[in-house]
């Protein structure tokens, strides 16, 4: 846990510098406590990444990456890969470099202040997850090496339009035929589904809608006769799609893990993407503040900074101490995420979800106040942050969804 | 209004619903309750159609086409139109221009434009603010130089809420530079936007919708006959406008609305394995926030009820606590819209982008909806003043600090 | 409800005079709404209120009133009574006045601001409404006279140590013995339970604990045998008291309105004691207010008044919000208390309970803070309307129980 | 702590918690459980018996009978003595006298001073605020005049807290009236409570128990010798002892401790007809609320692994951080507690009012001193300078606006 200690990383916020209007990552901040706590090889990775930020996320380079037709960049697609970046979670055998919860929070964290748009939580934490955890040597290897090279794209195609957020509410069917098996139903807002090679699907083998047992996870080629997809984009400009399969054939090997027992492996998919996502929420607060803190410096009313004004700097101070204890329970999930009580890992990981929800909303929220009307404009990144922390608090399922999981839970 | 109307208001307040319900179109109303704000022509038909009835220029005299309300009555009227749900009435037309005009406009200006702005025969917007002149109005930059019957306008307006419809627009100008004081020095014209020399610039807001503008302003002559009021003297005139009635302002239909949407459409949507609307926690939500409204409701009536006893004409500093405990509650209950429909509320609706994308739309339009409006009204606690100002407002009016 | 709309009545908070730190109520402070919206009965009666309680009730003489044997000034009940107050709401023929509860609305206001300590809530509120409403003609003859001329005062011993808040959880039991009855059981927390000289006390005749049905009524003559009391101060120095009940034997005479169908007059008393309260706190609340923001004027730190630091001004503007958001509450406590539709009553009331609760918690805690470690004295009156404000909110049942309440009738 | 401690820790979590459970007396541990404060007696008992482990003088260096921790170590032991719960560490002796001496110190006064000191044999008190001196602590008046080997004090403290059990008090007086800088001028002397001219009168607080003191000098008779470090430099003692160590400053054991208890309690009471502990409201307010809790552990933890590794020994801002979030804790969690109790907790517990009352104890003791506990914490957010005050310090020290 040490070595997730950055007490002084707080300072980020303040000192920033601010490029475009979106606070640049500092290389050599002397007060940024990760430079000793970090191992050799976290620092290089947190500075590659950040440079590659600084050089190719800047806001009007994303816009630029927006326009692309799938709505993201393929060139630093292909960057993330020479990066390794794509491969980080994976063992070596597999073309990966065997990186921890720790170097995932690293690059969500970076990804989170650069706002980026490509598919890296759905492939390689989500998608990736559910292989590395589920998959067999065979499958292993015919899909980690292809995601860590960057030649395949995966999405986790497991929410129905029926179910909200209940995880076992699944009517997407799969009947045995022959040695193979056939799928129906649909998947609803399916994060990147529109530009997944692979979908891991969850259908019933057995049992009713709810029930947690008959839940089973297979690998479907997104081409596959009678997969159709129709694509759009999420208010955080991030693309989904929604799935239909009608009468998809697939072979025996297409199940991850077991037959039936799908759900434990859907929550440690659902578990990583929460932590991932929480890191990249903390790197969105660190934006948000550091703009506002900037904005405050040099927005003039009434013939002075509003950063001079109390009532202000004292929302600033808040949104700080909102961001602190959200990057506490970013810190959580991380050192939780590979916890092996299921209970514990999940009941630390529903705290988490609901503190880095509650931050992420207060921290956004004010971010667009403190910047008055140019907070509501499309132009200024502001409203792009704050739409992205208002779709992570509801993905996977919203902070009340986790509360009252944690409340059934008080003893 | 629970709270004890009169008969007279009861009575007052059926026929409004009443009327409502029989004249509002089909087709408007239900895209309202579907959440989508109204076109520019539902907003045109509406106001004509209650315009006809005699009830669009609510605030104005009866010689001028008012209804001669009481300030309670407009409450009930607004309350009740919120909650239809159906289109409002245009207020640049009829809560600001029609009242500048009637207190400090000519008889001339009042014939020409009082009745097609009841009507909204001509749709009005409002030139006041600029970039870096938000909350702080009397740093306004743009000029008007005097030449011969016309003024030449050179400036830049912002925000310019619907200036995209807009037939004219009533801004401030500065017309002498040096005078002592930033609030003397500056006048208040009407604009036809038609005038050569007006660019209307498109500010789409984080919604991805577009309401607001920018307005540039180059070399744009206005006949000195435009002009409200004396030169110089327009701060008066904004003045007024702004502490103008401000019955309404808490938008508490429009939360009502939201409230009984989300119930509505909780009843469709499951957390845990049964309806939401099931949900312990949910209902605590709801149960909060109908307290708070019915808080809000009685000192609203409290608030409005007496503007009619007022008579020295001050803006009633306690409407500051109707915008800000109107405006928490908006976007609460926006929020709570929202949430309901879950990740089904996070995708873009096509149609609302379509300058921005060619999606076809997924998902309930409701959540799509819902999302646009939670968006767009994290506005509501900046416009008119943020909240942070309307605290500065009571600090002095009320606390005297 | 236009008699009820002092909007500028809000000034009263900020414009009072304050006197030995308690801000003064103002005889003719021209903007003081209810001057025009009150009929002259209803002024005369408030003015003569705020006068006695401008004469004899300043925060040293309270202090003398609380050391009185009873904790409570037998002098000033004779006054209320001489006034009138003590049979403000009975009906002439009682020697009442009948007052409505606008009346009893602005005279708890006033008792608010001034923290006074009389059993006024329990003998003419809580007892009063029971006996008008529950009594026969007898009853109330024998009953309601006593009380408007001061010789009786009355308690309403219906809570139980084991109920918490639960309105039906009654296990004191009456069974029939000839013509009377035999009551045996404890009452906890009874307030002014100690002085009364008579107890209107709930017992079960038949059902079972938590039963609606089968709960009766009964006026006890406070020092019958078989009746023990222990009398105690509460945190707001209040006087309360355990009662318990041995075999107390009572007439047919006894019994409050119908035998088994006590309950709808038991939610009719709370109703009255809810709105009561609403409007004390109300009072108590300006008081906070007022004095908190003449503090913030002459109160220095680091070289200037505190209530020149924006972020105190504000805090002030919040109270003062959340002030007049009780205000509100407290008429629809007073407009609703009479409603012939129960549920309708019952609903409304649950909401002013919430609210006033709820403004009360925020205004009296903020007044603490705001008066720094001057508001932890017992010296100064700040601490005493700050828990006077603390036990109104849980008379009756608390934020909490009511919003539950609420939340189960959303539909 | 569930984020993962070293091995090493862990262990020393194990062993410190092993040796309150066989060490703590077991009649002090019931009387806290039931939320009563511990009495002098239990504090000094508790704290020699830890003195004799070498487990008092945490914050001290070995040479002085300090343990030799980490500051994770410390934290790790004030959490769980806190949570026991047991009586907590004279902090005037432990963490405020004892590093100034160290630092500042004569030989003659550390040994004098020091080892008393650990074994709680001097209670000592802090003689800083003043009326008029709250969160401004330079605008003190008490002044000390030089008459020989003596200083001669006359003026006035307040909030001086347990100053009626204390032995000594090391208090600041202005030696120089007439300096530039209100801060120069300062001096810190430590004083014998016995000294004639002394006088200490209690402030009961709104709790109604006796915690806070007035402290009045007239004309007492200071030996020179008992001034800490040089005449006149006072101050930069002074923000030494205020920007040390901050080691459970969010005193979240405590925190905690309520939770544990409260949730024990709503098992024995009721709402709705069933069990307090199964109401969803309840439910939920206590799942937020270890959420809160939890995030706090962490961001705790972030801090003080960090002042191991800090060498400039400024004090940490993020300090700030713990205090505000921590005393909003406190609040909540004793607040919650009382809840519980309902109607039970609203009595005055006798005993606590003995001085002012005279009446028996009602309803359970744990239910009035949880409302107690709650009184009395509401100075939380005001001792050791307001969380208003923090927010200004993150605004200077972090945000550098």
């Amino acid at each position: 846990m040490a070595g997730l200690g950055p007490a002084i990383h707080v300072f980020d916020g303040a000192r920033k510098e601010v490029v475009d209007g979106r606070p640049k990552a500092d290389h050599d901040d002397r007060e940024n406590a990760m430079d000793f706590t970090l191992s050799d090889e976290q620092r290089l990775l947190k500075d590659s990444i950040d440079r590659l930020m600084a050089d190719r996320y800047a806001f009007d380079q994303r816009k630029t990456h927006l326009k692309e037709a799938g709505g993201w960049s393929t060139a630093l697609w292909s960057q993330y890969a020479e990066l390794g970046l794509l491969g980080l979670p994976f063992a070596e055998q597999y073309g990966g470099f065997g990186g921890s919860a720790v170097e995932i929070m690293l690059v969500m964290e970076a990804f989170g202040r650069a706002l980026i748009l490509e598919p890296y939580l759905a492939t390689v934490v989500l998608g990736g997850t559910a292989v590395r955890l589920g998959g067999s040597d065979a499958q292993k290897s015919r899909v980690l090496p292809a995601i860590a090279d960057g030649s395949m794209k995966l999405a986790f195609a497991h929410g129905e339009r029926q179910a909200r957020y209940d995880v076992t509410d699944v009517m997407t069917t799969a009947r045995q035929s022959g040695a193979g098996w056939v799928l129906d139903g649909a998947k609803s807002v399916v994060t990147h589904g529109d530009c997944a090679d692979t979908l891991v699907v969850s259908a019933r083998t057995s049992g009713e809608r709810d029930d947690a047992a008959g839940i089973t996870l297979f690998l479907v080629d997104a081409t596959a006769n009678g997969v159709a997809r129709r694509g759009y984009t999420m208010r955080d400009e991030q693309r989904a799609a929604e799935v239909s399969l009608s009468g998809v054939q697939v072979g025996a090997d297409a199940v991850l893990g077991e037959v039936g027992n799908g759900l434990a492996l859907i929550e440690r998919v659902i578990e990583a993407g929460i932590a991932a996502t929480a890191a990249e929420s903390v790197g969105a607060m660190e934006a948000l503040h550091g703009m506002t803190l900037e904005y405050s410096r040099t927005r003039e009313q009434f013939g002075k900074p509003i950063g001079s004004y109390q009532v202000v700097q004292h929302r600033l101070a808040e949104m700080l101490m909102s961001l602190e204890q959200g990057r506490s329970m970013a810190m959580l999930a991380a050192m939780m995420v590979d916890e092996p009580d299921a209970a514990e890992r999940a009941h630390n990981i529903a705290m988490a979800k609901v503190g880095i929800g509650q931050a992420g909303r207060f921290v956004s929220q004010n971010a667009v106040q403190l910047h008055g009307g140019m907070g509501m404009t499309e132009d200024l990144a502001i409203g792009h942050y704050f739409r992205r922390c208002m779709v992570i608090e509801r993905l996977f399922g919203d902070t009340a969804h986790y509360l009252a999981m944690l409340a059934t839970e008080v003893e | 209004m629970d709270l004890r109307f009169t008969p007279e208001e009861l009575a007052f307040r059926d026929e409004v619903r009443a009327f409502i319900r029989d004249h509002l179109p089909a087709e408007i109303r239900e895209r309202m309750r579907l959440g989508y704000g109204p076109r520019k022509e539902d907003t045109v038909a509406w106001q004509r159609i209650l315009n006809r009835r005699g009830w669009a220029a609510i605030s104005w005299p009866k010689e001028w086409g008012g209804p001669g309300w009481t300030s309670v009555q407009k409450m009930i009227f607004l309350e009740e139109n919120q909650v239809a749900p159906a289109p409002e009435l245009s207020s640049f037309n009829i809560t600001m221009l029609g009242p500048v005009l009637i207190q400090f406009g000519t008889d001339a200006q009042k014939q020409r434009f009082l009745p097609r702005a009841a009507n909204l025969d001509d749709w009005w917007c409002q030139g006041f603010s600029e970039p870096g002149a938000g909350s702080d109005l009397a740093s306004l930059k743009t000029a008007a130089k005097r030449d011969g019957e016309h003024y030449v306008v050179n400036g830049q307006k912002i925000w310019t809420s619907t200036a995209h419809h807009a037939d004219w627009c009533f801004v401030l100008v500065r017309t002498n530079p040096s005078a002592a004081k930033r609030q003397e020095g500056i006048s208040f014209l009407l604009v036809d936007m038609k005038t050569p020399g007006i660019t209307v610039r498109p500010i789409i807001s984080i919604d991805g919708a577009h309401h607001l503008n920018e307005v540039f302003f180059d070399n744009v002559r206005v006949p000195v006959e435009n002009r409200v009021y004396e030169e110089n003297r327009g701060w008066d005139v904004a003045k007024f406008l702004l502490g103008n009635e401000r019955t309404g302002i808490a938008r508490l239909g429009k939360s009502k609305e939201r409230v009984r949407s989300a119930k509505e459409m909780a009843r469709e949507v499951r957390e845990g394995g049964k309806p939401l609307i099931e949900d312990a926690a949910f209902r605590q939500r709801i149960a909060q926030l109908e307290v708070d409204m019915k808080a809000l409701e009685i000192t609203q009536y409290r608030v409005v009820s007496a503007y009619d006893r007022q008579r020295d004409g001050r803006p009633d500093p306690l409407s500051s606590v109707l915008k800000v405990k109107g405006t928490e509650l908006l976007q609460a209950t926006t929020e709570l819209a929202m949430d309901v429909g879950g990740p089904l509320s996070m995708p873009i609706w096509a149609e609302e982008l379509a300058a921005l994308s060619n999606e076809p739309d997924v998902g309930p339009e409701w959540a799509t909806q819902a999302t646009g409006s939670y968006l767009f009204l994290r506005a509501a606690s900046i416009y008119g003043g943020t909240n942070e100002i309307q605290k500065n407002i009571l600090t002095k009016a009320v606390l005297r600090l």
